[in-house]
């Protein structure tokens, strides 16, 4: 597999760890109501599409850097990479 | 100075060398390194009059060189002062970031090819899955080489320098051996 | 119905007539509009369903829809190693009721599974390993299955081929179950579908289920691709599909899919006796009766249902195998495949209830869905027959997340590519 | 001899050879089954269920009899095809598959026992008597099944790996591959072309016709001299391409000195992983027969193997030169075989063709209409019998070329699950329209199979590859070329009573195919599980698509409704050795060493494995016979003078910034932004489902900087994690990460002298109690300003500091250190005193902290603060874990003598023992020199209520039961005075 780093050009996917559902990303706030429902569905209920899948990728043997990397489970077609970093801070604004 | 002996990262207390097959592989113990990091939306400096090259960019510098290594971070490096607190300096060149010493985290090994670039070439396809093309002269990167993480920096056609986790230089060491070993066989 | 009942005498019988009296393995019926119970999956676990449904839980009128042939999924694509080696409460005991009826399987079903109990040895590599595999050696003894802590020496006289010499982690001992061992995959398949044939199951193939249909929360019924099929209770065991089919009703599952690889080599004369596992690098072995040595390790890691994984795992996998038994370097890989496992949460399987009334769901099997293909089919059919978990089963909850009574074996936590 | 003129051998030089002890001779360019038939040699093997005896039956990867094991020793390579060994001088080759000679096999008995043997036997006996399958059964059916022996010894060769890039990877070095390779590389283009053969030119080097006017040889000649002025372009010779993967990527193993006696100091092959663009892939076709009444004597091969062995290597199928060959085809291809032997003088008995209306393309007869229904020869074919309309009549013959069609080599499109298509015209599989993203499939494996259409292929295909990712090219200009297409007659097998093999090596026969149709085993996967067609060396290549036409025919269905056929990795089987190609022993992975990994070799220390790391285990002085002697010794040292060990290993990881605080109050369930300059703090991380999962120390060493620290075994772990949370959780903090685990080598100085011995090497810090407290950190200078940090922290529960310097200089100050320490007791210690100490001290480490146990069984529950929000602590108040009474507490014999093991586990005395019924386990165990007697952690059911009650610990595995006290924590210095001193 090769992973399409935004920075560095399609890379080794062995260069990469996987996480999986970029869904992580949204981690509910600890302190707030309902905490414990929340993160149950954080922490144990990933999407498992067969079909695309917005997925988590660190750049171990690279920069270091996460990505949300858009992969078919199908076919594992890759659609586009993305800095962790950028998809965060445009998709949770503050 | 202290009154303590170094020691280099392969154990020795000359570095180590060999020549063999058509390259010539030496372990490179006095360059000092040190990581820069922007604070949180900070801008790059330009630390000994450096300017922070951008991904996959190396600079060599005149005081001082550096190569990218992550978005914001930077690996600077300066020949012949690794007895010294360079990241101290660096700290003074760039008080607005995060500096990080690194002189000891890496072992450093220089491969020069007399023949020129074909036998880089040759080490580099048995060695890691980079397209030759990220990786031409002026160019640097991280990579995977047998089950370690690696700097890679092509300072030269001729020449490739391989930054290792310090811990792991005989292991690296050896990999390049045997790499350089298999150019051989095939000629 | 005629059935061809199996033994030497008959094969001699058959031999001397031109085998002109076997009648066809199971029929191939058209599905009917209702049946009490319907089965999704006409793999290992499901067809086991069925069968013990019908023979043990007294069960008429069921169907098992089968989206390909029978014993298309996993059950016909893994490393066919069965064994009770585990250390945790909710699983060994599971694990070892499937285990007897491992032992037992083959007259039940009058179907040679060729069920070898060979052994399999854990190795161990060091001191760290071998408490817990002490542990997991005393759990296994505690519940009532077989155990044996061998040291290097033992192994030596066992196992002579390994690198004792120069190994990177030098082997220190291993953890043997001596009853564990190997069965023929794809016979268990068969074997289970004979049997809930025999005993009136309509095994339908080619028929996916595409829809679940309820009334006020309960099911219904299911549609197919061979039209709609009236159902009192729906069981689902489609493992690896197991996230899409339960979508279907509206469920998310802590499950995610992975590809997992097998090898096999070339046929090659006896050389390795049982089943043998590296502590030190991910990969098991065995030797098919018919001489391949079959081989796995890691899941390649990534979220895929493509059934097909990538050269860096098959270099892995290969690379530990040279690095525990350096002789096998002359042994050609013949055959490498993918099969997408269910890998859950904390590494251990679901069989309960769920939301939906009459819908039954049993997934999450991760590697080790064929060891358990007899208990997951038993305690699954008295699940669905009798509404309350089997003993063997009860920590099997899909509730068992929320509550916070995992049962996470390697202690690796919500990261299914981990366990 | 069978040796005739011409073929693409060198004459000039003879090679020496053995099969099966005996000499022979043959020449550069044979392979081993060309050698042997032009020797006369052919029986080489035998079949692997009924023992049959078998000969060469074609000439490349897809040969399922002639499989010999080659060479001898620890070299011995089992399964090997003939047709696809290259000669060389000394090659000793061994018959395989039987028990007592190659004539005369003890296990052919199993052909007369055929009857018995039907497809599926096994499944429906051996079950009784039940313990007769493990016991009699098995073992025989192992004894008597696989096919070669490995040596049992280490692979004594070195394999290589290697990474190439290109924008076309040409797969196939025949007439399509050829002009694929030709046409991308004059376009400047990088090229990889790789060829199973050790010659290119596939099948141009078997057939008769000329190019251009010249012989194909001549043409690939020059083909091959513009290729070697083409910097871009790679030839890899002698390569299998064998796997397509994700995105392009191709595996590929280069058998770089199989062609040699020894490798001597090279490689013996290389596995290459090819990124590539573009793939045209060229592999050709493979050629199919028919299976007609004992169609697998010695001497029947396919027709064009034996055009293959009459052209290329000048080599006749018969015993001698002399003896006439026949053929049996369906097709005009069969035609032009005996066309090729009649030119060079091999008589032609006749051509049977199961057409009516063939006709003689030359001088030989041709049977039409007609069909092969039995054959005489046991060890090799001596006549067939002839069947034309209803008449037979037997044919003297030494040898059947037999051709029912190609089937193109479609593999590589089928290893994404792609399916192959049904050719109604060409009665084929062709590649479907799912190949591998950006595999384009050319000439004869695309179904266009005539040479002109191969080049023309070729050249389109790889012209269009190259217009795809943006490349212009032309297709190259074409030679001359002949371009007969001879699809053939829809013609599978012949019926009959006799046996009839589809697939040779594992002995499926028509009837066999008949057989799972009767007992409902139509599906193609369960017709080929049920009757193991399809699963020999040869994967199916000969049989596959016979045996779905058969078993069409049998259901009245089409082919392409009846199922297709797909392939997966690899192509053709590759070794392990070159799968598995890293190093090997010692070198399998790196290994890590610490600062004074050096030095404490020098001491003699025993070292042990942790992880990556190499730690010293403990040191052994003269007169200490075993390891415990050596470990009470440096436990006593560090508790009564000064014990020094690496600490290294342990994480190290670098956190700035001005959000720095804030962003560890995140990760650990402890508080860290209060924790003041200077001091250091112990830590403790969750996984966010809420189980305790990493800890360490955490150090400030400036307002915005922090150094923490974490297991051995979990750095990069939780490197990544903090990386996670720096850029996914929280990227609005400001913080920089930097690992600096080998930048520092890190000395623990542990004891109630260690202050005495600082002293000795610190520059001008004042250690007391009161400048430099318990948990107090600094940045320091040692031995005349050398920069270090230092810490106050104890694992020993000792006065101990632990004194970072640059890796470097690691090795000197250890040496500093014991130096100036010889009057302070000073002793090095491992990993094992390690242990002892910190179990004496109730310190949880990885057998404690397991990813199944919480903070709360830890006894740190206190530590999850419910005033912010951390990774983990809302799942650690779920109900399973809050309800979790298992707490970890001290275990102590009440006999002092007895053995305490961790993986115990523990009951009420006297209660029954069951998993079930099991209140919790022993994790850490050790004998305490301090104490005198074994000591243990351990997990029991409300632990801390029950200080002082007598439970036992079991350990059914070794035999032993032993009664326990449980105690509380920690065994020594239970107020902390030595620590603080």
């Amino acid at each position: 597999m090769l992973i399409p780093h935004p920075l560095l050009g399609p890379r080794d996917a062995q260069e990469f760890t996987y996480l999986g559902d970029a869904r992580l990303l949204a981690r509910p706030d600890g302190m707030a109501e309902g905490a414990e429902a929340a993160f149950y569905d954080y922490v144990y209920l990933r999407n498992n599409p067969a079909g695309v899948h917005r997925e988590l990728w660190f750049h171990e043997h690279g920069d270091r850097s996460w990505l949300v990397v858009t992969r078919d489970t199908l076919t594992h077609d890759i659609l586009g990479a993305e800095l962790a970093t950028d998809v965060v801070r445009r998709e949770r604004p503050r | 100075m202290p009154d303590l002996a170094p020691l280099s990262a392969l154990g020795a207390e000359t570095p180590g060398s060999i020549h063999t097959g058509r390259l010539v592989l030496r372990e490179i113990s006095d360059i000092a390194l040190a990581t820069l990091a922007l604070r949180n939306g900070g801008t790059a400096p330009m630390p000994f009059g450096l300017v922070l090259p951008g991904p996959l960019g190396w600079n060599p510098g005149n005081l001082a060189g550096a190569f990218w290594i992550a978005p914001g971070q930077w690996m600077i490096s300066a020949d012949g002062r690794a007895h010294t607190d360079f990241a101290c300096d660096l700290k003074s060149a760039a008080p607005d970031c995060a500096v990080t010493e690194q002189t000891d985290g890496w072992a450093v090994f220089e491969i020069v090819s007399p023949e020129g670039a074909a036998p880089i070439g040759n080490l580099l396809e048995r060695i890691v899955n980079l397209d030759p093309r990220i990786l031409n002269a002026g160019a640097a990167t991280r990579t995977h080489m047998a089950h370690m993480s690696v700097f890679l920096v092509r300072p030269a056609d001729d020449r490739l320098t391989i930054l290792g986790m310090r811990s792991a230089a005989a292991s690296l060491w050896h990999a390049l051996l045997e790499a350089v070993r298999g150019i051989s066989a095939h000629g | 119905m005629r059935v061809s009942k199996f033994s030497g005498f008959r094969l001699v019988r058959e031999a001397l007539r031109g085998h002109r009296g076997w009648t066809p393995l199971w029929r191939n019926p058209e599905p009917q509009p209702t049946y009490d119970i319907v089965i999704v999956g006409g793999g290992g676990h499901g067809l086991a369903t069925a069968y013990y449904l019908a023979k043990v839980f007294g069960q008429t009128r069921i169907a098992v829809l089968e989206k390909g042939w029978l014993g298309s999924g996993n059950v016909g694509r893994n490393t066919t190693i069965i064994r009770s080696n585990y250390l945790l409460p909710g699983n060994q005991p599971f694990y070892e009721f499937s285990m007897k009826l491992w032992e037992n399987l083959e007259q039940d079903l009058n179907f040679n599974a060729m069920v070898s109990q060979r052994g399999i040895i854990n190795l161990i590599h060091s001191d760290a390993q071998r408490d817990a595999y002490r542990r997991r050696g005393n759990a296994m003894l505690l519940s009532g299955a077989d155990a044996r802590l061998l040291s290097r020496e033992d192994l030596r006289d066992l196992v002579p081929f390994l690198n004792y010499d120069d190994a990177r982690f030098p082997i220190r001992g291993g953890l043997m179950q001596p009853r564990a061992g190997t069965a023929r995959h794809d016979g268990v398949a068969w074997g289970y579908a004979r049997g809930a044939d025999a005993l009136g199951v309509d095994l339908v193939q080619n028929c996916e289920v595409t829809g679940f249909r309820t009334r006020d929360g309960r099911i219904c019924g299911v549609e197919t691709s061979r039209g709609p099929i009236d159902a009192g209770k729906v069981g689902i065991a489609v493992a690896g599909s197991s996230g899409r089919v339960m979508a279907l009703a509206g469920l998310r599952l802590p499950i995610e899919s992975h590809v997992l690889q097998a090898f096999v080599t070339e046929g090659l004369k006896p050389v390795i006796p049982g089943v043998l596992t590296f502590g030190a690098g991910h990969f098991y072995i065995s030797q098919s009766d018919k001489g391949g040595l079959v081989f796995g390790g890691d899941i390649d890691g990534y979220n895929s249902y493509a059934q097909r994984g990538n050269l860096p795992v098959v270099e892995d996998v290969v690379e530990s195998g040279m690095a525990l038994m350096p002789m096998i370097g002359r042994a050609r890989l013949l055959r490498s495949w993918g099969g997408v496992v269910d890998m859950s949460m904390d590494g251990s399987p679901i069989i309960d209830r769920t939301p939906v009334d009459g819908l039954y769901f049993n997934g999450g099997w991760c590697y080790g869905g064929f060891k358990a293909t007899p208990a997951s089919g038993y305690a699954f059919a008295h699940l669905i027959a009798t509404g309350r978990p089997h003993a063997s089963a009860a920590a099997y909850r899909l509730d068992r997340f929320a509550r916070g009574h995992v049962i996470d074996e390697r202690g690796a936590g919500a990261q299914p590519n981990l366990h | 001899m069978s040796r005739i003129t011409g073929g693409v051998i060198d004459r000039g030089t003879t090679l020496s050879f053995h099969f099966d002890g005996k000499r022979y001779q043959g020449h550069p360019g044979d392979t081993l089954a060309s050698a042997l038939l032009a020797n006369g040699v052919r029986l080489i093997g035998r079949s692997f269920k009924y023992h049959r005896p078998r000969g060469v039956f074609s000439s490349g990867a897809e040969e399922p009899n002639a499989l010999v094991r080659l060479g001898s020793g620890a070299r011995a390579e089992p399964n090997s095809r003939a047709t696809v060994v290259e000669l060389f001088d000394g090659l000793v080759a061994t018959s395989q598959t039987h028990v007592g000679s190659l004539r005369r096999d003890a296990l052919a008995l199993n052909d007369l026992l055929a009857p018995f043997l039907p497809a599926g036997f096994y499944y429906k006996t051996f079950m009784w008597p039940k313990a007769f399958w493990e016991s009699v059964y098995e073992p025989a059916i192992r004894r008597a099944a696989g096919l070669g022996r490995l040596s049992g010894e280490p692979d004594p060769d070195r394999y290589g790996r290697g990474f190439l890039h290109c924008e076309v990877l040409v797969i196939g070095g025949g007439a399509a591959g050829l002009a694929a390779a030709l046409t991308a590389a004059r376009a400047g283009a990088r090229v990889v072309l790789a060829d199973d053969d050790f010659r290119l030119g596939g099948r141009l080097l078997s057939e008769s016709h000329d190019l251009d006017g010249v012989p194909a040889v001549e043409w690939v000649a020059r083909a091959e001299a513009e290729f070697a002025s083409l910097p871009n372009l790679r030839v890899l010779r002698r390569t299998t391409v064998f796997g397509a993967y994700d995105h392009g990527v191709y595996g590929a193993v280069e058998r770089v000195s199989d062609h040699q006696p020894e490798p001597g100091d090279g490689m013996r092959q290389t596995l290459w992983r090819i990124t590539a663009k573009r793939t045209v892939l060229a592999a050709g076709a493979t050629e199919r027969h028919i299976p007609f009444a004992d169609n697998d004597r010695p001497g029947i091969m396919l027709a064009g193997a034996m055009r293959s062995f009459v052209n290329r290597w000048a080599a006749t199928p018969q015993r001698t030169p002399a003896d006439p060959v026949a053929i049996f085809t369906n097709n005009d291809d069969g035609h032009r075989t005996a066309q090729d032997l009649l030119a060079r003088g091999v008589p032609v008995a006749g051509v049977v063709d199961t057409r009516d209306d063939a006709v003689a393309q030359g001088e030989y007869r041709v049977i039409a209409g007609a069909t092969v229904t039995g054959t005489r020869g046991r060890l090799g074919l001596r006549a067939i019998k002839v069947t034309q309309a209803g008449r037979s009549e037997w044919v003297d013959c030494a040898a059947l070329g037999v051709s029912g069609g190609w089937n193109p080599n479609v593999h590589l499109t089928c290893h994404h699950r792609g399916r192959p298509v049904w050719d109604a015209a060409l009665l084929a599989f062709v590649p479907g329209s799912d190949n591998p993203p950006g595999l384009l499939a050319a000439g004869a494996c695309a179904g266009r199979g005539s040479t002109r259409a191969a080049l023309a292929d070729g050249a389109r295909m790889a012209a269009a590859a190259l217009a795809e990712i943006g490349i212009a090219a032309d297709p190259c200009e074409l030679p001359e070329a002949e371009d007969s297409a001879s699809p053939p007659q829809p013609f599978w097998y012949v019926p009959g009573t006799r046996r009839a093999w589809v697939d040779f090596q594992n002995d499926v026969t028509v009837k066999d195919i008949a057989l799972a149709h009767q007992e409902n085993m139509r599906p193609v996967e369960h017709l080929k599980r049920w009757t193991t067609l399809g699963m020999a060396t040869d994967q199916g290549k000969t049989s596959n698509v016979t045996a779905l036409a058969i078993m069409a025919d049998l259901t009245g269905r089409t082919i392409p409704d009846t199922g297709t056929t797909v392939f997966r990795p690899p192509y053709a089987p590759v070794s392990l050795g070159v799968l598995g190609g890293g190093d090997q022993g010692e070198n399998f992975r790196p290994r890590r060493l610490t600062p004074t990994h050096h030095w404490a070799k020098a001491q003699g220390a025993v070292f042990v494995e942790a992880g990556a790391w190499m730690r010293a285990q403990y040191f052994p002085q003269s007169g200490e016979a075993h390891w415990q002697q050596s470990v009470e010794r440096e436990a006593r040292a560090v508790r009564s003078a000064v014990g020094l060990c690496d600490v290294t290993t342990l994480g190290k990881i670098d956190v700035q910034g001005t959000d720095a605080g804030a962003f560890l109050d995140r990760l650990y369930c402890n508080a860290m932004a209060s924790l003041k300059v200077g001091r250091v703090r112990y830590g403790l991380m969750l996984r966010e489902d809420g189980f305790a999962y990493d800890d360490g120390t955490c150090a400030r060493l400036a307002v915005d900087h922090y150094v923490v620290t974490t297991t051995t075994a979990n750095a990069g772990l939780v490197y990544r994690n903090l990386e996670f949370a720096r850029q996914c959780l929280w990227p609005e903090f400001d913080v920089q990460l930097v690992s600096v685990t080998d930048a520092w080598a890190q000395i623990a100085v542990a004891g109630p002298n260690s202050r005495a011995l600082l002293e000795r090497v610190v520059d001008g810090l004042d250690l007391s109690n009161a400048a430099f407290p318990f948990m107090a950190c600094a940045g320091v200078t040692v031995c005349g300003g050398l920069r270090a940090r230092l810490f106050r922290i104890s694992f020993s529960g000792e006065l101990a500091y632990e004194i970072a310097v640059p890796a470097r200089y690691g090795h000197a100050l250890m040496a500093r250190l014991m130096d100036c320490g010889q009057d302070l007791g000073v002793t090095p210690y491992g990993t094992e005193t390690l242990g002892v100490l910190r179990i004496e001290k109730g310190h949880p480490a990885g057998a404690e902290i397991n990813g199944q146990t919480s903070a709360a069984m830890l006894g740190l529950g206190r530590m999850v603060s419910p005033a912010k929000d951390a990774i983990g602590a809302v799942m650690s108040r779920r109900e399973g874990l809050a309800a979790e009474t298992r707490r970890l507490i001290g275990l102590v014999p009440v006999d002092p003598a007895a053995r305490l093991v961790a993986g115990a586990h523990l009951f009420p005395n006297g209660a029954r023992q069951s998993l079930e019924s099991g209140e919790g386990w022993i994790t850490s165990a050790c004998f305490s020199p301090q104490l005198g007697s074994r000591i243990g952690l351990g997990f029991l059911e409300r632990g801390e209520d029950r200080l002082g009650d007598i439970i036992v610990a079991a350990n059914p595995l070794e035999g032993e039961s032993v009664p326990v006290r449980a105690v509380s924590l920690p065994f020594v210095d239970p107020t902390g005075e030595r620590l603080r001193a």
